[in-house]
């Protein structure tokens, strides 16, 4: 085991066991810290693959904004938050259960019996991404540059709209 | 010469910016509004004309001028946009753009601009039908499928804003959602196509997708479906296009949407049934022939031929028995549309063209001129409810035929242009565009059943073709008698008047264009006029899609005289049938219409007969129960739905099933084939049932039902 | 080049995966079928990144869409959240089998 | 990656030394429960009503604006950082995409939801 | 000079060279990280224990008092008898407490507070982890502070918890955008998220360069930390004590620790970013001296502030976010992207201004526009600020708020 197989390990095992806490556990707002627990693994994960910005950013915007954002609305449906008792599940989950079982087999089935096409052994890596990626957003990827600001506003909007009290 | 051409990308964009500006800034302006969405529909039309005529001669037909703009680049392929102008464009860009401009200057004088009763929405309805314009415009100088599809799209959204545009009217809130709904199966079908062509070619270039190399790969290909079975890719991949053409050309099976879509403001019906919509669909299995292998005559070309040939005589047939005028109208485009799908079908690519181009200025001739009627009608029913000298009649229908009569003499104008343009329609010989795009048609099917014997698709083309031509010519006849002739039927018919300028100058340049348009094909070998320029101009076309240069069909005499004889014969027929009926819309068709009498002196069959043709087939009812019925009775069904759900399904199936049962019984007594319908339908119905269990409502059920399906796709891609 | 193979990665983000979708299947409250959701695209993520670093890694594109994805769990979080809050306001509850009138 | 090894040793350490002062704390400090000492506090009170209030909804709107910004920041940062590399154009970019978040702003400021009561 | 500004690389240096005879390369990198992490951290641990004494001592002043005195000299071993106290205390769960969430958010509030300084630049050549988007991760940092928060105030079961982390949040959630969008426009004049070459662009600190942003800064940075006039969450005439009312002993210890070792972290940041980090200022001194001096006069500032200002209510604090700071901020990016087009300081990653000369005029562009923004700022904002004002001078107690947050469900 070399060290980046040992750091490897432990994030999945945190973002699979954290994933894993974050579905079995009862209170919504335990769940949601789980959630968080996954998107440092995964943060992880990033910063293991070489893309360390974009490990930042998991932590900036998932748990900086989405993760609060969605404690904000746990924190604002207490009848919710607040009652003990509430199952967890629906009645479809054991159904569901089996199928998520299935498709995780599938999919690692698949992933084992496709045959991916490695790049190059040193093949020239990408040094200085935000760099990069600035660039990029100003030249070949403008489009999505500017698509992404519009998608913002409209869900700004949209959201202010909907969830404000009249 | 070459930067007029380099300016091919603008002529949709005008159109689109109107739109833009209209619905951001401008529509509190009613008058600004309509201003500006002429003037940039007079810009398309001005730089169409231009690009169009600088494009003689240029060569466009050996070398297409492309423009490539990249769109979106997706890991190691990036998606363009392409404009493409080539002599099929050109001369589209010569009709479209000039028959939206007079759309939309008609438009003004329709919605009352500047008259108390002017249209609430005016400047919305401005800025749907430039979107419109802009879509068929980008469809028209469209390179590739992607833009080609985007714009199919635009077109299929606008018609529904355009038709269910007087939305608080559920007639025509119902058919917007039928046009869109019936098209949208087709679109589906198109889009399935597009995809399997794109996995075949790797291009969405039209020029690459189409080369011989890809239609011989194809040709060798087969598609498995899941692997569960294969079909040959070619006829597959051009069936699935041909589809998205039927449900935008309102072909059969999918044609229903066409003659509801009339419940939209006249200048929609225009814009739809003649320079746009319609045209696009026949313009896509123009643009996709060599999918077809035309030359050698492959069987889904067959199958093309066919379902245009049925389609042009199932719908003129219904045409006959129509009262309301915009209906007679419409069936009439489907008619129409048939003949260009089957010319396409037989190979005829030029004579398709020409006839799509024809049938463009005098179907939007023939729809302004029943608009401008109807305006008038109304402006008569107007006067005599305030006036209060009707009769006890109660409201009259201003769109019923029956309401009307003598209108030459209120309607001077409209009636005048509205004899051309019936007159093209009719194929009245040697004068009018009809007539030779038409006999173009009906040659190109001769010429190929001589060859091919009797025992051929082309004969059968052929046959119904004339048989056609003829029942148009009389529904022609017809319409103008009840309009126009005679004496007038009711108190509004007698205050009719006029409609304004901005309608009839419209009306005129159509009717001048209804002519002379055909000129520009007549066959080389008729004495003195005989030019055969458009063939020339599209000839090259011909030759550069389909790698084999474009066989020449020679005016044949006896076709001609033949279908000229049918035709003024129709004609006449119908005029003089019609001319002196009485009896408004209050009185029984049996009583009033010739036709119809002579059917019901046939013993037992007559009457149904009429009935049948009159309901249009009953095809709507079919459709009604195999499709709507299911799709409604599905909520109806819902409502009560609660958590039981095996037990009460069951009990109340069996319930509804013995019913159905009895029902059935009394039906056979009645009416045998409707009875029979219904009772499939009601089969389908009870089928049905097992299948909404999936609807609950819930979103979990729908999200694992969707995670199934993602199941189903990783085991299939396991294999 | 890296003593994890990419395979590793891929079953990581399979069965992150099929978590998330058992989470966004089987949960009665709302907010938890969101987490589900961001779970899932969380994997999506780690497979474009793992792509970029063993594919394509001269390129953008992997790394790029995996933002342009954040972009839009972000924006849809928002919005979601926003339409739980307004059901919540008006239904009392955020438990999906009780939100039930999308058969009507 | 070597910046990120230190980091990871951070956190390490970070954990780990409010982990060790707790538990030294547990250690030395005595052990007495009783049910009034582990009562929740309210300035001497019997505790009123639930806990978890009903809060308003602004809080939302609140982080809702921060989560567009906070996506902002991801596109703004790469540009800031290539804009010395790049032309004229990134500013005019960059113009228009500031001016669809300004219009975002206003928007919620116009509806008052930039307002707390 | 040389060798005392050095000091500590070369002891660093000498340590591993001697280690790496007993022991083979990689595990010295390792230990080498994990000692500087735990020699950084303990530093910081340490400054908090001194600027408990250093804030009482001042605040004292201030307010005509002698502060702490009575155990050791000038009071200076207060400190350690608090730490005592604290480690003696009885450690309580509360009997409706979450018990894991409750007794984790003290640890987890800590941590991200001491990563702060894995890429701070303390000296020349000193900073742990030279983090090419060091920026963004400080960002992202706080936002872990966020999480925490919340996770002590849910588990504690208490309303006044509940509502002090609620508000702490938002707070620190609005806050946040203002300075981030600063921390940008100082990266936009740096062309660079690395704090080392922040540091190194800096010829004239930043804070001369860009003073209204400078300005905003220490503000918002006060508001960050949930700091006097900011503090809110945890004002004590309405909420206890906010989300660490239910904590007590060395957990309630651990919050302290976070806010001030913050807050070190912070002033820490401000000297990076707009006061030229260790760069000496015209006396040489060591460079990690210089660093220090001026981040304890940050310091100072933000205990001045705590001295001075009275409490805002939180629709105000809010409404001057939202409706000043944000807006002007962007602004000021895009004003600053102009002026970054025409009179740059780096490019294509190389710093063009050179000599006395150069600097003066860039100097005098910066201050000059930043004077022309503050004019129009002031201008635009005339009345709504002159009305903001009279309402902090004749507005309601702040207890007001309490009551208009909490809804009757």
């Amino acid at each position: 085991m070399t060290a980046e197989q040992v750091v490897f390990v432990l994030a999945a095992v945190v973002t699979l066991g954290s994933a894993l806490g974050m579905v079995t556990t009862r209170s919504v707002f335990v769940g949601a810290l789980w959630m968080i627990a996954v998107f440092g693994g995964v943060a992880a994960l990033f910063i293991l693959l070489g893309a360390g910005f974009l490990g930042i950013v998991q932590i900036l915007v998932y748990i900086g904004a989405i993760a609060v954002l969605i404690l904000f609305a746990i924190m604002l449906t207490p009848r919710v938050m607040g009652d003990p008792n509430a199952p967890r599940y629906n009645r479809q989950w054991p159904l569901v259960a089996v199928m998520a079982s299935a498709l995780a087999s599938l999919l690692v089935a698949l992933v084992l019996r496709t045959d991916w096409p490695l790049a190059q052994e040193g093949a020239p890596t990408i040094t200085g991404f935000a760099v990069e990626l600035g660039k990029g957003f100003m030249t070949t990827y403008i489009l999505p540059f500017e698509v992404a600001s519009v998608l913002l506003l409209v869900a700004l909007i949209g959201a202010i709209v909907i969830a404000r009290e009249e | 010469m070459e930067t007029l051409l380099s300016l091919t990308p603008l002529v949709p964009l005008f159109p689109l910016l109107a739109f833009l500006a209209i619905v951001l800034v401008l529509n509190p302006n009613k008058r600004l509004s309509a201003a500006v969405a002429i003037g940039a529909v007079g810009l398309s039309w001005l730089l169409g004309w231009a690009i169009f005529f600088s494009s003689i001669g240029a060569g466009l037909g050996e070398q297409p001028f492309v423009v490539e703009l990249p769109w979106m680049p997706t890991g190691r392929r990036l998606f363009v946009m392409s404009v493409m102008l080539d002599p099929l464009g050109a001369i589209m860009l010569f009709m479209v753009p000039f028959v939206a401009l007079l759309i939309f200057i008609y438009s003004v004088g329709y919605h009352n601009l500047g008259q108390p009763n002017v249209e609430p929405r005016f400047s919305r309805f401005f800025a749907y039908i430039s979107l419109f314009a802009a879509g068929m415009l980008a469809l028209v100088v469209s390179g590739n499928m992607l833009l080609f599809f985007i714009a199919w799209e635009i077109m299929g959204l606008c018609s529904y804003l355009l038709i269910g545009f007087w939305f608080y009217k559920p007639s025509a809130a119902n058919a917007a959602k039928k046009a869109f709904l019936t098209t949208r199966v087709g679109d589906v079908l198109l889009f399935v196509g597009l995809v399997l062509l794109y996995s075949f070619t790797g291009s969405l270039n039209l020029y690459e997708v189409l080369s011989p190399e890809n239609i011989e790969f194809m040709k060798e290909s087969s598609i498995s479906v899941a692997g569960l079975f294969t079909l040959p890719a070619l006829p597959t991949i051009a069936l699935l296009i041909f589809g998205g053409a039927v449900g935008k050309s309102a072909q059969f099976p999918l044609h229903v949407w066409l003659p509801d879509a009339m419940e939209g403001p006249t200048p929609v019906s225009a814009m739809i049934h003649a320079a746009t919509m319609v045209a696009a669909g026949v313009f896509l299995v123009a643009r996709m022939l060599p999918l077809f292998e035309p030359i050698e005559g492959s069987w889904w070309l067959g199958v093309v031929a066919l379902i245009g040939a049925f389609t042009a005589v199932f719908a003129a047939s219904i045409a006959v028995a129509q009262n309301d005028i915009k209906r007679v109208l419409a069936y009439s485009t489907i008619s129409q549309l048939g003949y260009m799908i089957a010319a396409l079908g037989i190979g005829g690519f030029i004579a398709g063209v020409f006839h799509m181009l024809t049938h463009a200025f005098f179907k939007a001739l023939l729809f302004l001129g029943s608009g401008s009627v109807i305006h008038g009608m109304e402006h008569g029913v107007h006067h005599v409810e305030e006036h209060g000298h009707g009769e006890g009649h109660g409201h009259v229908d201003p769109q019923d035929m029956w309401n009307m009569g003598n209108l030459r003499r209120h309607m001077p104008t409209t009636f005048w242009t509205y004899v051309v343009g019936a007159f093209a329609l009719a194929g009245v010989p040697l004068v009018t565009a009809g007539f030779w795009s038409k006999d173009e048609i009906l040659a190109e099917a001769f010429e190929k059943w001589t060859h091919k014997g009797v025992v051929s698709i082309p004969f059968v083309v052929w046959l119904l073709l004339t048989v056609g031509a003829a029942l148009t010519a009389f529904y022609m006849g017809r319409q103008l008698g009840l309009v126009f002739g005679g004496r007038e039927r009711t108190e509004a018919a007698r205050h009719a008047h006029e409609s304004p300028r901005s309608m009839t100058v419209p009306l005129m340049i159509l009717a001048l264009f209804a002519i002379g348009f055909g000129w520009v094909n007549i066959p080389k070998n008729v004495p003195l006029v005989g030019n055969g320029w458009l063939y020339t101009f599209l000839a090259e076309t011909h030759i550069n899609v389909l790698h084999e240069p474009y066989e020449k069909v020679p005016f044949v005499f006896s076709v001609a005289a033949f279908s000229s004889i049918l035709a003024l014969g129709g004609l006449a027929l119908g005029w003089w049938l019609y001319r002196d009926v009485t009896g408004d819309a209050t009185v029984s068709p049996f009583e009033r219409d010739p036709v119809a009498r002579a059917f019901a002196r046939i013993p037992l069959v007559g009457r149904p007969l009429w009935l049948l043709l009159e309901n249009k087939y009953y095809v709507d009812e079919i459709y009604g129960v195999l499709v709507v019925r299911p799709v409604l009775a599905l909520s109806a069904f819902l409502n009560s739905f609660d958590d039981r759900w095996i037990i009460d399904p069951l009990v109340d199936g069996v319930g509804k099933a013995a019913r159905g049962l009895s029902a059935v019984g009394r039906w056979i007594d009645t009416y045998i084939v409707d009875g029979i319908v219904n009772y499939i339908g009601y089969i389908l119905d009870e089928l049905a049932r097992g299948l909404r269990l999936i609807q609950t409502g819930r979103l979990p059920n729908y999200l694992a039902i969707l995670v199934a399906g993602v199941l189903a796709l990783v085991g299939l891609m396991l294999r | 080049m890296s003593s994890v193979p990419l395979s590793w990665y891929l079953i990581v983000a399979a069965l992150l995966f099929s978590i998330g979708a058992y989470g966004a299947l089987a949960r009665r409250n709302a907010i938890g079928i969101l987490m589900g959701i961001e779970l899932m695209l969380n994997a999506v993520n780690i497979n474009l990144v793992a792509f970029w670093r063993y594919i394509e890694v001269t390129g953008l594109a992997g790394q790029l869409f995996a933002v342009i994805v954040i972009t839009v769990a972000a924006a849809e979080a928002a919005v979601a959240l926003a339409l739980i809050l307004a059901i919540y306001r008006t239904r009392d509850t955020v438990n999906v089998e009780e939100i039930d009138l999308l058969k009507w | 990656m070597k910046p990120y090894a230190v980091i990871g040793a951070f956190l390490v350490i970070g954990l780990l030394l409010p982990l060790m002062t707790v538990m030294a704390a547990t250690l030395l400090s005595p052990r007495k429960p009783n049910p009034i000492k582990q009562d929740i506090y309210e300035c001497g009170l019997k505790t009123v009503g639930e806990t978890w209030v009903q809060f308003k909804v602004q809080y939302y709107i609140y982080a809702l604006i921060f989560v567009v910004f906070d996506i902002e920041v991801v596109f703004l940062y790469p540009w800031a950082v290539a804009y010395n590399q790049l032309g004229l154009f990134a500013l005019v970019e960059m113009l228009i995409f500031a001016g669809i978040l300004l219009a975002g702003l206003l928007y919620a400021w116009r509806k008052g939801a930039l307002s707390w009561v | 000079m040389e060798a005392l500004d050095r000091i500590f690389i070369r002891i660093g240096e000498a340590f591993s060279t001697f280690l790496a005879q007993y022991l083979p390369a990689p595990v010295v990198t390792v230990i080498g990280m994990f000692l500087s992490a735990i020699i950084i951290s303990t530093f910081a641990a340490l400054t908090f224990m001194l600027l408990t004494w250093l804030e009482r001592k001042f605040v004292g002043r201030m307010q005509d008092r002698i502060g702490p005195n009575r155990v050791g000299p000038f009071g200076l071993l207060q400190p350690i008898a608090d730490a005592i106290k604290m480690f003696t205390k009885e450690l309580i769960t509360p009997a409706g407490a979450h018990k894991v969430v409750y007794n984790l958010a003290p640890i987890l509030v800590v941590a991200p507070s001491l990563m702060i300084f894995a890429v701070i630049p303390f000296g020349r050549d000193m900073v742990a982890a030279d983090l090419d988007v060091g920026v963004l991760y400080l960002i992202a940092l706080s936002s872990a502070t966020e999480v925490a928060i919340l996770m002590a105030g849910w588990a504690s079961r208490n309303k006044f918890s509940l509502l002090g982390a609620m508000r702490a949040v938002a707070q620190m959630l609005s806050y946040e955008v203002p300075l981030v969008l600063i921390l940008l426009t100082l990266v936009l004049m740096a062309g660079s998220m690395r704090l080392t070459d922040l540091v190194a662009v800096q010829g004239v600190p930043f804070a001369f360069l860009q003073p209204v942003a400078f300005v905003i800064f220490i503000v918002a940075a006060a508001a960050e930390l949930n700091r006097t006039p900011f503090d809110i969450p945890e004002a004590e005439s309405e909420l206890v004590a906010g989300y660490h009312t239910e904590y007590g002993g060395m957990k309630f210890g651990l919050f302290m620790m976070a806010e001030f070792i913050a807050a070190f972290g912070m002033a820490a940041l401000v000297t990076t970013v707009f006061l030229g980090g260790w760069r000496p200022w015209l006396i040489p001194l060591p460079s990690w001296l210089w660093f220090l001096i001026k981040t304890y006069l940050v310091l100072f500032v933000f205990i001045w502030f705590r001295g001075t200002f009275p409490r805002l209510r939180i629709d105000q604090l809010q409404a001057f976010c939202w409706k000043f700071l944000v807006p002007v901020t962007l602004l000021n990016v895009i004003v600053t992207g102009v002026v970054v087009t025409f009179v740059p300081l780096v490019r294509n990653g190389e710093v063009v201004v050179r000599g006395i000369g150069g600097w003066a005029t860039v100097t005098v562009v910066y201050f000059a526009v930043n004077v022309v923004f503050a004019l129009v700022v002031a201008w635009l904002y005339r009345r709504p600020t002159l009305q903001a004002v009279q309402q902090i001078q004749v507005g309601q107690p702040a207890g007001r708020g309490l009551s208009r947050e909490v809804q009757t469900a």
